[in-house]
């Protein structure tokens, strides 16, 4: 038993890495945001898992909202979004989707290599399950790094936070995990009611640089 | 307990500041009030001074063999703030207060004609206090602290003045420099006081650090308090800020402030680093021959009085520094008598230097107040204006040129004496570079005497340059009192110097272990360094020959031969011009010796336009001069530091991606760092 | 008694010197003349001169000030006193203690000082040529002055000239290099001291070329007088000054007999005779020097003394 | 639970607020504002008289007695400052009060959740808090609705959630860390516990949990690289923000920092924490002072000098020793006191003139002496010149820790200087020279500034033993 359930969870905490690695190599906004409902899906699912297997039923609400907030009112708003601002269009990246890849690689080997070195009596699950959460805060930071849109930016802040709650939920019994999903779906409407408030079209850079200019004369 | 005293009275001024500002900043204030206030601070920062010099006189003679301590429960708290008057505290506390009495005076009727008393009142007395701290202060802590307030204090005065473009920059080239030499100080208390910090000054003494890090030390402290004694090339902000500052306070800054920093020197370098090595003496020996030329040419150069001054006060501190090396080198090879010789010169020259500097810059102060200008291009013919100002600005040219039977003379004198010591030393780097050290003092009194017959010559003799300075009235009494005061302590401390030698010998005994012999009993009032048969000097004596001599001459003529005189026109070879703009001018003075040593010092160029023939355009001849310390050290900071603004600017203008991005990588980097860590 | 004495022989020396010196240019000036086959005023001229001056009344310039009529008395009175403490004919003078050659240097110094301020005082541009000039040279040579003073004090440990004068009869001074050349350095510093020939024309009124007589044109009557005197004085300094130290022989020690007296008295006199001849050649020998060139010479003179400092090491480390 | 002076300084911030968000009337909630601040702050001065039982959420030992007592008294003389500051504020009609009440309560809310945060026995529980606090204070940056205002708010809420984020995974480690050895459930989050236990956790754990807090944290004290939002959020947000911003949530997040490092130094197998705190220490420190000398914003300079200082404190905590820690504590606490007192100059200044151009304003120490001289006093002590406070840490910190690490003290002094010649440089415009701008009548509360730097000044020559002992022991705490 103990085999079947390390063996469940570790599959989809690595399918969640690898659906993180797909986002990656999206140009399309809208393939961007199904990927990401199915990121979100597979975390509900693995979230469940460990409620199941940890017998936390609290958890169970943490999958849910994962799985109702994340996989559905998330990519319905953003879609909405998209449509409203016209920006379905092919997603300019800073850096190549090749070398974005690549650099992907060198952060899951990198989070592999910090993370084996816990000594093993940390029960090996939350060994396993944090290197792959570890993978997957930097593959969503990197995300946010590498792509102007707007939109893909809070995707990838997104999965970023979907590895937060992969650890969270793999630390046996930690208390709060529920709270601090709440409070960041909290977060995330809030930076996509931003998003769509302030008309922040293409990227965030567009409220930088002329503004700057402009209105403060901090530039010469 | 003369230290309570000392505190009291320094309390005292430190209270004055806020009466100065309630006097002043009292709604409507207008002249009267002012002027109340102006009364007041300078006549109770007068009163106290006097008295600080009287407890200080008297420990230095009473009570010197045992320093009298007191430890307050302030600074720093597990340490309190200890206070301390030694031999060498007292000396220095008799310098800083005469200065101050002296300055005080003076501004009792130089201070009336401030333009605006408020800022300058609250900071005056605060000033003060500030350098009697730092000569009281027994331990890291609190010597720090006042000693920058000092610096601070001395700023707001300088800035007082604010809406001069020129006075800002010099009081931010001076802060800057200040906080420079303070944290200099500061890391060199750290190497002395340890880890562990041992801030008390006795601790320090206690302990000695191994050789390498005491010289690190000494370096750190030829920085600090050099910075703030304007050694060169440390001196720039000195001929900016002490011109810049209302004349009373420049004699302060310059006859006093960078005695203090002399002091910090000698305390930290003689008495808290322990025993010297030999080496060290070279380094001070040779900054102080190149501070003592560099500052006279500088001051060559200069035709605005007081920065001819400040920069005069580069070339006294690099004697001065000539004598702590010395003193140093003598010390390191377990000469005492030579070092306690050598020393005597040194702080003899601290003494001197702060009389006759602060005359001079109250000369220069009431010639401000009578013209309005403080360029000598402009002066002229003063001494029938304000003959008795002329006078004992005279008398300060003459002491500070080292001329016999002056005070100046006296203490380079002793210098060259312990100078011609040197042959004993058994290093022979030190045997060769002391005479040549020698050389440069000689060269730089001789140039001395040549800037000073430039400045008292064409501010004071010839013709007004200038309506104003044909307008110029004489300065008030108060003023005119605190001159002669200074210029009778220039005269009799250079005819009875053997009462001083003997004052400093407590504190030579305390610092090199042994002292002068003692001169009192010494007949005829003469002094005798080493043996009369070496050498001895005969202030009293030569002043009533040249007296007697110089009358005897009068008297014989007057009554043997004709005593009659007539005015008349000046001859000069037979056609005299009426036009004033004909005199030799300071620059045109300044030539030959421009031409000498300027060429390869400063880059001197001369000029000429000659019109072509026909033209009626004048013809023109331009002076170059260009600071090459300046060029070479300064500027070049301050270019990089902008650059550097510059580019780092940039980090203001990024989007949020990129900042994003620099959260990232900084993640990544630390991520990497645990990977490879062992 | 023995103090009375003593005084009496410095006041004897004080009037030696003040009587012989106006006598020394005369015959300065009667040996040129006659090198250059002219007959030349009488050897008394220059006490004749001096006589003439302070009968006439002084002709003060408009706007000279009261430290105008003040300086020739200063400048008189350093002199006098700074020469009347160097040993002449004999050594060991009463206040010969009141300075030592430092305080010599300094009082020619100070007597320089005013002197250039004289200069500047009525404000002609003549006045400031001169001073300035003055002030250039002076610049250069009391370093070097100072130098010689170093290599001397530094062989005979001390800077007493008496001490040193008596050292250096005494037979442990050996030939040196540094006195060699300290003696030439000495002499270069006398001439620009002195100005004279080639630094200075003491006889010149060409405007341009005049240093000394450029900074005294205002004067005239007893200062003019005065002045003269001082001038002289100072040239008799200097050549009794190497008499004392470089051909010490014959000055009477302090308590010596009066034939000893005597006999240095008349060696004195052979000594200045022989300087003022010497100096006289020179001069009719070589042709003065541009003004700017003066440094280059001076700068020559501080070399060799500072050089002659540090080969004392060299020769024998003290 | 009953009430004690603990809960106090959390129901009182907290209640109030939802009775200013209730009430109308600015002046009223001014005064209330003022009112509740000064409670809140009587309660913490009350914690030194009887210390309350810590329980598993909330603890009060030495360490966070004096941030609270800091943070109340700050929030308290802020309060002061803002009534009047606001007064102007919706006189010339740049605020509407709704958006007053609005700020008063957020104020409120603010202080509850920074009160929080240092009391938080849980670091759950402080994750929140800081959050909440960094939440409230991007609403404030945001309340002038200008251009910039919105889009630094922006920028702050945006590198804020990655900062919250990062914090959250590495409390999640420590977690994970702690719980092998404390077993599951919430004591493996309660500090009393985990300080217990730190020296048996996994040290690689919790290596990888201090780099996160580091940076999650860190972005919160504005050490540089992660400084981005500071500067802005200073500048455009309403000025008592902008000095409950440097005066406060720097140190709040601070606070966090040291006990985790207390936690890291506790394990022998971990990294030791220093390092990378001093490395992030000089390089804020050096940046910040170069940033200095091309701001055309006063706000926004002195927010670059709140990095800087920033910097140095950090530099002090990450080199360690009994010396080293008590400067750091002392030139934090110097520093809150300074620069708010600063930013309460700046702000009259500010409105006085009409902008918050540096080039726009001069001669202050003409036309406004009293503010002009304050500014002059503001700035010579947070340049580090004495009698002041300030002084006196930095002297503790380079002369202590010169003799371990020579060359690190070297760039932290090169690092001052720079920045005091910054400094200088601007103020010199500001408050010297020919007069420039408008010059009408400032109608400001001085109260509060000179309260600051009077304390400030005092402290530079005496520190009563009270607080030096209080700082010993923090001091020994942070080992």
């Amino acid at each position: 038993m103990r085999g079947i359930t390390f063996d469940v969870a570790h599959m989809l905490a690595g399918s969640l890495v690898l659906v993180s690695f797909m986002q990656l190599y999206q140009d399309r906004l809208y393939a961007l945001l199904n990927i990401f409902a199915l990121h979100a899906l597979i975390l509900a699912a693995s979230v469940a898992w460990q409620a199941f297997i940890q017998d936390a039923p609290h958890l169970y609400l943490t999958a849910m909202i994962a799985l109702v907030f994340k996989a559905i009112v998330i990519p319905v708003a953003l879609h909405r979004i998209i449509v409203k601002l016209g920006i379905h269009r092919e997603i300019e990246t800073a850096v190549g989707v090749g070398p974005a890849m690549l650099l992907g690689m060198g952060l899951v080997a990198l989070s592999m290599v910090v993370m084996l070195r816990v000594t093993a009596e940390a029960d090996p699950l939350a060994r396993e399950d944090l290197a792959f959460a570890l993978s997957v805060v930097l593959l969503g930071l990197l995300m946010m790094v590498t792509r102007r849109n707007a939109v893909s930016q809070v995707i990838g802040f997104m999965s970023l936070e979907n590895g937060l709650v992969l650890a969270a939920t793999g630390a046996k019994g930690m208390p709060l995990v529920v709270e601090i999903s709440v409070a960041f779906s909290v977060l995330i409407a809030f930076i996509v009611i931003g998003i769509f408030l302030f008309r922040i079209r293409e990227r965030f850079d567009t409220v930088d640089l002329q503004a700057l200019d402009r209105f403060r004369g901090e530039r010469r | 307990m003369m230290v309570v005293y000392a505190l009291y009275g320094v309390a005292a001024l430190l209270a004055l500041a806020p009466i100065a500002i309630v006097l002043g900043a009292a709604p409507r204030t207008q002249g009267p009030v002012l002027g109340v206030a102006t009364s007041v601070v300078y006549g109770a920062s007068l009163i106290v001074t006097l008295s600080l010099c009287i407890i200080a006189l008297l420990s230095l003679f009473e009570y010197s063999q045992s320093p009298s301590l007191v430890t307050l429960p302030l600074g720093l708290p597990w340490i309190g703030a200890h206070f301390r008057i030694d031999a060498l505290a007292a000396f220095f506390l008799v310098v800083v207060n005469l200065g101050g009495a002296a300055a005080s005076l003076f501004a009792l009727g130089y201070g009336r004609h401030e333009h605006s008393p408020l800022r300058v009142l609250p900071f005056y007395p605060a000033y003060l206090a500030a350098m009697n701290l730092v000569v009281m202060a027994d331990d890291a802590f609190s010597f720090l602290v006042s000693w920058e307030f000092m610096s601070l204090t001395s700023w707001a005065l300088v800035v007082a003045r604010h809406q001069v473009r020129e006075n800002l920059r010099a009081g931010y080239i001076y802060l800057l420099m200040a906080s420079f030499g303070t944290l200099a100080l500061l890391l060199s208390f750290g190497l002395l006081a340890g880890p562990d910090g041992h801030y008390a000054f006795d601790a320090m003494r206690a302990s000695h650090p191994p050789a390498a890090l005491a010289a690190l030390v000494l370096l750190l402290v030829l920085v600090g308090a050099g910075s703030k004694a304007g050694v060169v090339p440390l001196h720039a902000w000195l001929p900016l800020a002490h011109p810049a500052a209302p004349s009373h306070v420049s004699a302060l800054m310059s006859g006093v402030m960078t005695k203090v920093a002399v002091y910090g020197f000698v305390r930290i370098v003689f008495d808290l680093l322990g025993p010297p090595d030999w080496w060290w003496s070279m380094v001070v020996l040779g900054v102080g021959g190149i501070t003592a030329v560099m500052g006279v040419l500088y001051a060559l150069m200069e035709h605005d009085l007081k920065r001819l001054l400040a920069y005069h006060t580069v070339e006294n501190i690099g004697i001065i520094f000539i004598g702590l090396g010395l003193a140093l080198a003598f010390k390191a090879h377990g000469m005492p008598l030579a070092a306690a010789l050598a020393l005597t010169a040194g702080l003899f020259h601290v003494f001197n230097h702060s009389v006759f500097k602060s005359l001079l810059f109250f000369g220069a102060g009431s010639v401000l107040n009578a013209t309005g200008t403080r360029d000598m291009e402009h002066l002229g013919g003063l001494i029938h204006r304000m003959p008795q100002t002329a006078f004992v600005f005279l008398v300060g040219c003459v002491a500070i040129s080292a001329l016999p039977p002056l005070n100046g003379f006296v203490s380079e004198w002793l210098t060259f004496q312990a100078i011609l010591l040197s042959p004993q030393l058994p290093s022979w780097g030190l045997k060769f570079m002391v005479p040549a050290v020698g050389a440069l003092l000689a060269l730089s009194a001789a140039l001395a005497a040549a800037c000073f017959v430039k400045a008292f010559g064409v501010s004071f003799l010839g013709r007004a340059r200038t309506p104003a300075a044909a307008r110029a009235t004489e300065t008030d009494s108060n003023s005119l009192a605190a001159m002669y005061f200074l210029a009778a302590l220039c005269l009799v401390a250079g005819i009875l110097p053997g009462f001083i030698i003997d004052a400093l010998a407590p504190v030579t005994k305390s610092l090199v272990g042994f002292s002068m012999p003692h001169q009192a009993g010494v007949e005829w009032l003469s002094i005798v360094p080493i043996a009369e048969s070496r050498s001895s000097y005969n202030g009293l004596l030569v002043f009533v020959f040249v007296v007697l001599s110089g009358s005897i001459a009068a008297f014989a003529i007057h009554r043997l031969a004709s005593d009659k005189l007539r005015r008349a026109p000046a001859w000069d070879c037979g056609y005299p011009d009426s036009s004033s703009a004909t005199q030799y001018t300071a620059s045109s003075f300044a030539q030959p010796i421009r031409r000498v040593y300027g060429t390869s010092v400063f880059h001197a160029r001369e000029i000429g336009e000659m019109p072509p023939p026909g033209a009626t355009a004048p013809a023109r001849l331009k002076v170059e001069l260009r600071d090459l310390i300046w060029i070479a050290a300064y500027a070049p900071v301050a270019a990089a530091i902008d650059y550097a603004a510059e580019k780092l600017n940039v980090l203001q203008f990024l989007t949020i991606r990129r900042y994003l991005s620099l959260v990232f990588t900084a993640l990544v980097l630390l991520l990497l760092v645990l990977a490879i860590w062992p | 008694m023995a103090l009375i004495r003593e005084l009496a022989f410095q006041g004897a020396q004080m009037l030696v010197v003040l009587l012989l010196a106006p006598l020394l240019t005369g015959f300065v000036r009667k040996v040129k003349a006659r090198l250059l086959r002219r007959q030349g005023p009488p050897l008394l001229q220059p006490y004749l001169d001096l006589i003439r001056l302070t009968r006439k009344d002084v002709v003060l310039a408009n706007n000279a000030s009261w430290l105008f009529r003040a300086i020739p008395y200063i400048v008189f009175a350093g002199t006098w006193v700074a020469v009347s403490l160097v040993p002449t004919f004999r050594s060991g003078l009463v206040f010969s203690w009141s300075a030592d050659l430092i305080a010599i240097i300094a009082l020619l110094g100070s007597a320089r000082f005013f002197l250039a301020l004289a200069g500047l005082d009525v404000g002609t541009s003549f006045g400031g040529i001169g001073s300035s000039r003055e002030v250039m040279i002076a610049s250069l040579a009391e370093p070097a002055m100072l130098m010689i003073v170093f290599t001397l004090a530094l062989v005979a440990g001390s800077t007493q000239l008496s001490t040193m004068a008596a050292f250096m009869v005494s037979p442990e001074v050996g030939l040196r290099v540094s006195l060699g050349l300290a003696l030439i350095a000495l002499l270069m510093v006398a001439i620009a001291e002195n100005a004279r020939i080639p630094i200075d024309n003491p006889a010149t009124h060409l405007e341009l070329t005049m240093v000394h007589e450029a900074m005294v044109l205002e004067y005239s009557g007893r200062h003019l007088a005065l002045i003269e005197l001082s001038a002289a004085l100072k040239l008799l300094l200097y050549i009794s000054l190497v008499g004392c130290l470089f051909t010490p022989w014959g000055i009477a020690g302090p308590d010596a007999s009066v034939q000893a007296i005597a006999a240095g008295a008349v060696l004195y006199l052979a000594k200045l005779a022989a300087g003022g001849f010497l100096l006289a050649l020179f001069e009719t020998a070589i042709a003065k020097m541009r003004v700017f060139r003066v440094p280059a010479f001076l700068g020559a003179a501080l070399m060799l003394g500072l050089l002659a400092t540090l080969l004392l090491f060299v020769s024998r480390s003290l | 639970m009953t009430f004690d002076a603990l809960s106090g300084v959390l129901l009182i911030p907290a209640l109030s607020a939802g009775l200013l968000a209730a009430l109308p009337g600015y002046r009223l909630t001014a005064r209330l504002n003022v009112l509740a601040a000064f409670l809140s702050f009587a309660t913490a001065v009350s914690l030194f008289v009887v210390e309350p039982t810590s329980g598993p959420y909330l603890l009060v030992d030495d360490l966070n007695k004096v941030f609270i007592v800091l943070t109340t008294f700050v929030g308290f003389t802020t309060a002061v400052f803002s009534a009047n500051y606001i007064g102007h504020e919706i006189e010339i009609g740049r605020l509407t009060p709704t958006y007053v009440r609005f700020y008063h309560a957020m104020y409120q809310v603010l202080m509850f959740a920074m009160n929080l945060a240092l009391v938080a026995n849980n670091i759950g529980l402080m994750w929140v808090a800081i959050e909440l606090a960094t939440l409230t204070t991007v609403l404030m940056v945001g309340i002038y609705r200008t251009h910039e205002a919105l889009e630094a708010a922006w920028k702050y809420f945006i590198l804020g959630s990655v900062g919250i984020a990062l914090a959250l995974f590495g409390t999640i480690l420590i977690y994970m860390a702690a719980k092998p050895v404390i077993g599951e459930g919430v004591s493996a989050m309660v500090w009393t516990v985990l300080v217990m236990h730190a020296a048996k956790f996994d040290p690689a754990l919790l290596n990888v949990a201090f780099v996160f807090l580091l940076l999650g944290y860190g972005t919160k004290v504005g050490l540089a690289p992660l400084h981005a939002w500071l500067p802005d959020a200073h500048a455009e947000g309403p000025t008592p923000i902008s000095a409950v911003l440097s005066g406060l949530l720097l140190n709040v997040a601070l606070y966090a920092l040291l006990r985790f490092k207390m936690l890291l130094a506790l394990n022998p197998a971990a990294i030791a924490p220093g390092p990378l705190m001093v490395t992030m220490g000089l390089i804020s420190c050096v940046f910040a002072a170069f940033m200095l000398y091309k701001r055309r914003d006063i706000k926004r300079m002195f927010a670059y000098s709140s990095i800087e200082h920033m910097g140095i404190i950090v530099f002090a905590f990450g080199m360690g020793g009994p010396l080293a820690n008590f400067a750091g504590l002392l030139h934090m606490t110097m520093h809150s006191l300074t620069k708010s007192a600063i930013f309460f100059a700046v702000g009259h200044i500010a409105q006085v003139k009409g902008t918050q151009k540096i080039a726009d304003m001069g001669g202050l120490t003409v036309t406004h002496p009293v503010l002009g001289w304050g500014l002059v006093l503001g700035v010579v002590a947070i340049a580090g010149l004495p009698p002041l406070g300030i002084f006196m840490s930095e002297f503790l910190v380079v002369s202590s820790t010169f003799a371990r690490e020579p060359w690190l003290v070297l760039i932290l002094v090169f690092g001052i200087l720079v920045g005091l010649g910054g400094m200088f440089l601007r103020l010199n415009g500001i408050v010297f020279g020919e007069p420039v701008g408008p010059s009408a009548k400032a109608e400001a509360s001085y109260v509060p500034m000179f309260a600051h730097l009077a304390i400030v000044a005092m402290a530079g020559v005496y520190l009563p033993p009270a607080l030096v002992t209080g700082f010993q022991n923090v001091a020994r705490l942070l080992g």
